[in-house]
Order: C-alpha cells, then structure tokens, then sequence
C-alpha cells in the first residue's frame, strides 16, 4: 500500500450535502464534530470543498433541482471517492414517497457505496458507515491496481 | 366541534374571524389591515375544484384576522406584495403549485420557484390544465 | 471606480448545512441586492399530506423539519383534536410543554453554536453543541430517539415521563445552565462576538410588521407577540412573557435567543413541579371535519397550519406555513447595505431552516 | 475567562464518547431496529396500514409479509398496531450495509387445496 493510500484511510475528508433532508440527519452529522463524539480523532474532518474530499456523505431525497447540484459535487471529487446516503429519506425516499417531487434515493442518481439507514441514524451509525466507506474505497483500488498491473 | 370547554384556546385559532371579500376589494381591504399595522402571517390556498378559496391571514397581536377571496379557475388574482412585501414568496408558491395566475408580484420568479422546468406544473391543482398525469387529481 | 458584480452564494456552502442560494448583487463591497432561490430541497408535503392516513400525517409533518420536530406534530395534533372535538388530559399538555421547550433548548443551542461558527468562534460552538448532547440525551431517554421524537399523537403523547427521568431532567438542566451561563456570557459580552454583530443587518419595528417577520427576528425588533401567548397545550397555566430586545439588530436577535433559553428552563422546571397526575391520551373518535387553524409558537418562530377536513380518512388541505418562510422577506430586506464578509452572519442571525420552508 | 476553561478542561473527563467497542447502548425504550418475530405474526396486516412510509407489505391471503428496512422510519407506529406483540424495536441501533435487502417471511405452508 502507498503512503497516499495510508494517509487517505487514515484521514478521510467528507463532503456533506443535502439533497432534501428534514436536517435531522445533517444536524446528526454535525453532531459527530463535536466533543461527545469528536470524529476529529478518527481523522475524519468534515470540508466545504468538493475537490479535496474522498467520502461525500448525503442525506435527503432527490429532487429534480437538487439532483443537478449532487452530480455535479461528485463529478468534481477526485478518484477513489465513496458516497454514503444517510438516513431513511436517502436510502429509498423514506416517508416522503407520496411526494411529488421526490425522485427516491440517492442511488437513483449516483452510485452509493454504503446505506446507512435510521431516522436519523445515531451518530455512532454515521461514523460507522463512513469507516466502511473507507473499506470499500481501499477494496476497490486494490482491484483496479490489479487490473492495471 | 366542542369549543366551549376550553375557553382560553379556542377562539384565538380558529379561522373565525373570516371576512369575504370579492377580488376587485382585495388590496383595499388588504390595505386597511396594513393601517391598522397587521402582521402579515401567510396565505392559504384551497383547490375547490371549479373555484379556488384563498385565505389571507393576518395577525393582530395574539389574535388572527382573515380574508377569504373566492376566485374562479382561470380568473386572475392581483398581488399584494405593493403593500405587504413579505407575501412574494406565498403568491410565487400560489402561482406555482395551484396555476392561479397572481400578477404583479414584485419579485416575480414566473411560476418557477421550487420545481425544474421539466417538472409538470401546478402539482397541487386538482384538475390538471392539459394533459393530466396518471395518479394526479381525486 | 465601482463596480457591480454578481455572486451566488450556495447552495452548497461552509457555513449553511442547508442548501439555499441567494444570488448577490454588489457594487465593490457593499451588498445591493439579494435575490434568494430556493427550491433545493423542496418534496411537496403539503399533497403528500393529503394523500395519506390523516393518523399518518403525524410522522410524515414531523420530518418535515428534523429540529423542531415534536412542535410539527404538535401544532398537527391540536388543529386535528380541534376539527374531531378532543379534550387532551392535562398530564399530555404538561407532557407537550416539557418537550416542546427541550426542543427550544437543543435548538437554540444548536443556533448559537452555527451562529460562532459563522464568525470564525469555533471553540464557542463546541462549548454549546457539548451542552446540546445533554438534550440529545433527555431526548434518547425520555422519548426513545435523538432526533424525531414522535412523542404526540392525536389525543394525547405516546409515552409517558417517569418520575425517575424527570429528576434525571432536572438534575441535567442545572448542569445545563452552568454550562450555559458561562458560553453566553462570551456571546453577549465578547469583544470581537460584538464587533461582528452589533448594527448588522438591521430591522426596524415596522419594517418587520410590514415584512411579516416571525419569531425571534419579531421580537429582537421591540414587537411583542409570541404565540405561546394563546395559551395552547398547558401554556395557558404556564404564562409565557414574551422576550423582547428593542435594537434589532444581530446582536439583538442573539440576545433573545439566549434569553429564551434562560425563560426555557425556567418552563420546564415549572411544567415538571406542576405536572398533573391524569391520563396521557384519549383515544380519537370520528372522523375529522372541517376548517381550522393550529398555531404554535417554534423555537424559529410562529408555526401556522391550516387544516381542511371533509369528514373522509384523508385530508382535504394542509397548509404549512413554517417561520422562516415567513423570515426569508426581511432577510431580503436586511442584506442590502452590508459588507460581503458580513452575509453568513446576517443570513445565520434569522436561524434559517430551509427544510421547513420548502417543505 | 480563558484560564479557567483551560483548567477546567484539562482536569475534567473527556467529553467524547468512546467508540466502538466500547460504545454505549442507548436507553431503555430506544427506537432502534424493527424486528419481526416470525412465529407470532398472524398476518393481520395492521402494521402495514399504519406505516407511514409502506416499508410493510403484508399479504394476507398469501400469508406473507416483506419489510423493507430502507423505507422504514422507526416511528414505532407497527409495534404499537400488532395485537400479537410480534413486531419489536431493537435497542441497537441498525447498522449500515453495502447492499440493499428486505426482510421477508411466510407462515406454514398453505393447506394443500386442490387445484
């Protein structure tokens, strides 16, 4: 293993959007800056910019307005980059399927790496996910390392 | 309803009281309210089917006061934003999810506040002008 | 030589969580106009609610916003057991009471901590959301969940507070407090927190009538309405005084907020030492028919539904009207006139929830 | 002010919560994850029609029933329906997958009718 790939399994930096959340799940991952549950010391820093960051977490459902914007986050982000949907709304819509501007989950626009489900997911929940990004991340450019050897 | 057991709740939140008034005397009635220095709280829009009820609710201290305008579809709603600003977003949002045609809004986002372009209009309406979607009106 | 330029600041942005854009139009420095786009996050949960159960709408009305949850439901419910004629036992209005202020609390907490972030105060924002995850805690042990509560329901609350949790409450909010005075203490008195806040993004009086303003951004101008004043749930025993600050200005609407918290806790201890022993629900009967109106007051400011019933399972109308919509006009009022660097703290100072505003 | 603070702090037990493996479980009552106990369900169907979010499917003829995690909002609206007790909320929370999946079962296989 590189050292970048070290550093990044290390250190990841999230991205957060939200694409359509009630903010229960945004303030959730907010939450897991703070003191009590202080991410910092996993190395995880949340970062406004889309371009330094290897793990874009989303919360929310679709819509069509939002779905441009999520596309374009993730176009800008460097390879490898995971994308965790958070909370019930992100998986599949949640309670909000009768909506009429709801497109579903976020897997209908991009592809997502790990669910975290829950309305809202415990912080605990969050933090986990992103640590199982971070292992699919590594699974996935091992393989294409081996493909291109 | 059994209103009167609760006597200290009751009177303050219901829609009473509610005034009509015809749509020709909208902005002059809207305006004595703004001289007696109401608080514009919002507006609310009813589908009716052939006609839209549309309520202005104003607050007076702790209590509420409304107008209720009765509009046929199709028929022409004019803006109050001349004289209460605050009420350019919940006419954008009538003209948007309803289609009731509001003119002269000072900010005027020409129907398209929340939703795309691609989006099919006025979801709210009951009956769907043109071409009606599957699973849309009652 | 000046010259304009326009800048679109969001949606997606460091200091709002929430994506808005607001398309600013600025003649070097100086903010001429703001021209706020929203739609983001807009589902269209006013024809969702008209779709489903009426008993349904309650989760469905809580998430429309994730902070104030439990007040959604609330304002719900008592617009329903108004239109199907239910008393609620007094025990569920204390209940309500307690844990729509504990909601006022974790949320303003919430906004003080964005609010120092928004000004480069980083530790002063983790000093308050450390506090806020004492609530987070009331909240996992009183109700069952951190975040949306679903504590009402229609006739009543769902569980009951022990004695037990209560002191627990009790005991928690004096750590609170302690916590409390110390942080907003720097919020009022620190030098360089007033230097980014006092004469920012000014609101007169009149301008926020006229404007329609709501909630604290009303009463940081000198209005005094609060809607707890029409007594619902058990605020008709409660009495609520409303805070008032007569400046205005972003330091004026800091001030409230930090005063609400104190008359917050007050409430609470009040709402648990006067706790009544009864029932904590009734079981709803009929169908519900119907025009009406429930207002309560949010820790933003007034939340407004208007409910349309005609006898069925299904609703015919809910309207939401959510208090930032209500503050989005004197915002665009506000911006104009201030310097560039000053936006995230005005924008932050009318506690955006463009979650609820979109709906 | 800020002397204190630095006291304070530095004499005082971290704030942070540890993680895993020593993290804490959440309270009594805590609305975790959904779970159905198999052998109880009637197939009734009244979680189904309470769900807010149609993350229950109940066929009662069929005598099945399919839940979908993803959909679920953990409101707790099913285990307050069931007359069996046969749905509970976990304490523990749910924890995140890399798959979408459903939980499904059915009860003893139907009386053979003739066709």
């Amino acid at each position: 293993m590189g050292l970048i790939d070290i550093a990044r399994s290390k250190s990841p930096w999230i991205l957060h959007f939200d694409a359509g959340a009630c903010n229960g799940c945004d303030i959730e991952i907010l939450a897991c800056l703070t003191p009590v549950y202080d991410v910092e010391r996993f190395g995880i820093i949340n970062i406004g910019n889309p371009k330094h960051a290897d793990v874009l977490l989303v919360t929310g459902t679709v819509n069509k307005r939002s779905a441009r914007v999520l596309r374009n986050l993730y176009d800008q982000m460097p390879d490898p980059k995971a994308v965790v949907a958070i909370g019930a709304c992100a998986l599949s819509g949640g309670v909000f399927h009768e909506c009429y501007n709801v497109l579903g989950g976020v897997d209908s626009v991009l592809p997502v790496d790990v669910y975290v489900p829950g309305c809202a997911p415990k912080p605990e929940a969050i933090i986990e996910g992103v640590v199982m990004a971070l292992g699919k991340m590594q699974e996935r450019e091992h393989a294409r390392k081996r493909g291109a050897a | 309803m059994t209103e009167a057991a609760r006597p200290p709740i009751a009177p303050v939140c219901d829609v009473q009281p509610t005034r009509p008034v015809s749509v020709g005397d909208l902005v002059a009635a809207v305006e004595a309210m703004a001289a007696r220095r109401l608080r514009f709280v919002t507006a609310t829009c009813l589908d009716m089917g052939g006609r839209f009820d549309i309520y202005y609710h104003f607050a007076d201290g702790v209590k509420l006061d409304n107008l209720l305008v009765t509009i046929p579809r199709e028929a022409e709603l004019p803006s109050i934003t001349a004289v209460y600003l605050g009420a350019f977003l919940v006419e954008n949002e009538m003209k948007e999810l309803f289609g009731i045609n509001v003119v002269d809004i000072a900010i005027d986002y020409k129907g398209r506040l929340f939703m795309t372009e691609l989006d099919q209009p006025h979801p709210m309406a009951k009956v769907q002008s043109g071409a009606t979607p599957a699973g849309q009106g009652e | 030589m000046a010259q304009r330029t326009v800048i679109p600041f969001g949606p997606q942005h460091p200091v709002l969580p929430e994506p808005i854009q607001l398309k600013l139009t600025l003649k070097d420095e100086i903010v001429e106009e703001a021209l706020p786009h929203i739609g983001y996050v807009h589902r269209g949960v006013e024809k969702a609610a008209e779709r489903m159960d009426y008993t349904q709408n309650v989760f469905l009305v809580e998430r429309i916003c994730g902070i104030c949850s439990f007040i959604h439901a609330l304002c719900y419910c008592q617009g329903l057991e108004r239109l199907m004629g239910l008393e609620v036992p007094r025990r569920a209005a204390y209940l309500r009471v307690i844990w729509s202020e504990l909601h006022r609390l974790q949320s303003h907490h919430l906004w003080l901590g964005l609010y120092a972030d928004a000004f480069g105060f980083e530790s002063l924002f983790m000093e308050f959301w450390r506090s806020r995850e004492m609530l987070m805690d009331i909240f996992e042990k009183t109700a069952g969940s951190r975040v949306i509560i679903s504590a009402c329901c229609i006739g009543g609350v769902r569980r009951d507070i022990s004695d037990q949790h209560l002191q627990e409450t009790l005991e928690t909010l004096k750590t609170l407090e302690a916590a409390f005075d110390k942080s907003s203490e720097v919020m009022l008195n620190d030098y360089t927190v007033k230097k980014r806040t006092v004469g920012k993004g000014v609101l007169q009086a009149d301008k926020a009538i006229m404007l329609g303003a709501a909630g604290p951004v009303l009463r940081a101008s000198g209005v005094e309405q609060d809607a707890r004043q029409t007594g619902f749930a058990a605020y008709d025993e409660l009495r609520v005084e409303p805070v008032v600050e007569t400046a205005g200005d972003c330091y004026a609407r800091a001030k409230v907020r930090i005063r609400e918290v104190r008359q917050s806790l007050d409430l609470v201890r009040r709402a648990i030492a006067g706790l009544p022993d009864t029932d904590i629900a009734v079981r709803p009967k009929g169908r519900p028919n119907g025009r009406t109106i429930s207002r309560v007051e949010q820790p933003r400011g007034e939340l407004l539904y208007f409910l349309a019933a005609n006898g069925s399972q299904k609703l015919e109308r809910l309207r939401v009207r959510t208090p930032t919509f209500a503050n989005v006009a004197p915002l665009v009022h506000m911006l104009p006139g201030s310097e560039l660097a000053d936006v995230p703290v005005i924008v932050l100072s009318i506690d955006p929830c463009i979650s609820c505003t979109e709906r | 002010m800020m002397l204190s603070s630095v006291i304070r702090n530095l004499f005082s037990k971290p704030a942070t919560r540890p993680f895993a493996p020593a993290a804490r479980t959440a309270p009594q009552g805590y609305r975790g994850a959904v779970e159905f106990e198999e052998e109880v369900c009637i197939y009734c169907g009244a979680c189904a029609t309470r769900c807010p979010a149609n993350a229950i499917c109940v066929d009662r003829v069929a005598k099945s029933l399919e839940f979908d995690p993803f959909k679920c909002v953990q409101c707790g609206a099913c285990a307050e329906a069931c007359k069996k007790g046969c749905v509970q909320l976990q304490i523990d929370y749910q924890h995140p997958v890399a798959v979408r999946h459903t939980v499904a079962f059915h009860g003893p296989p139907k009386p053979t009718v003739a066709p």
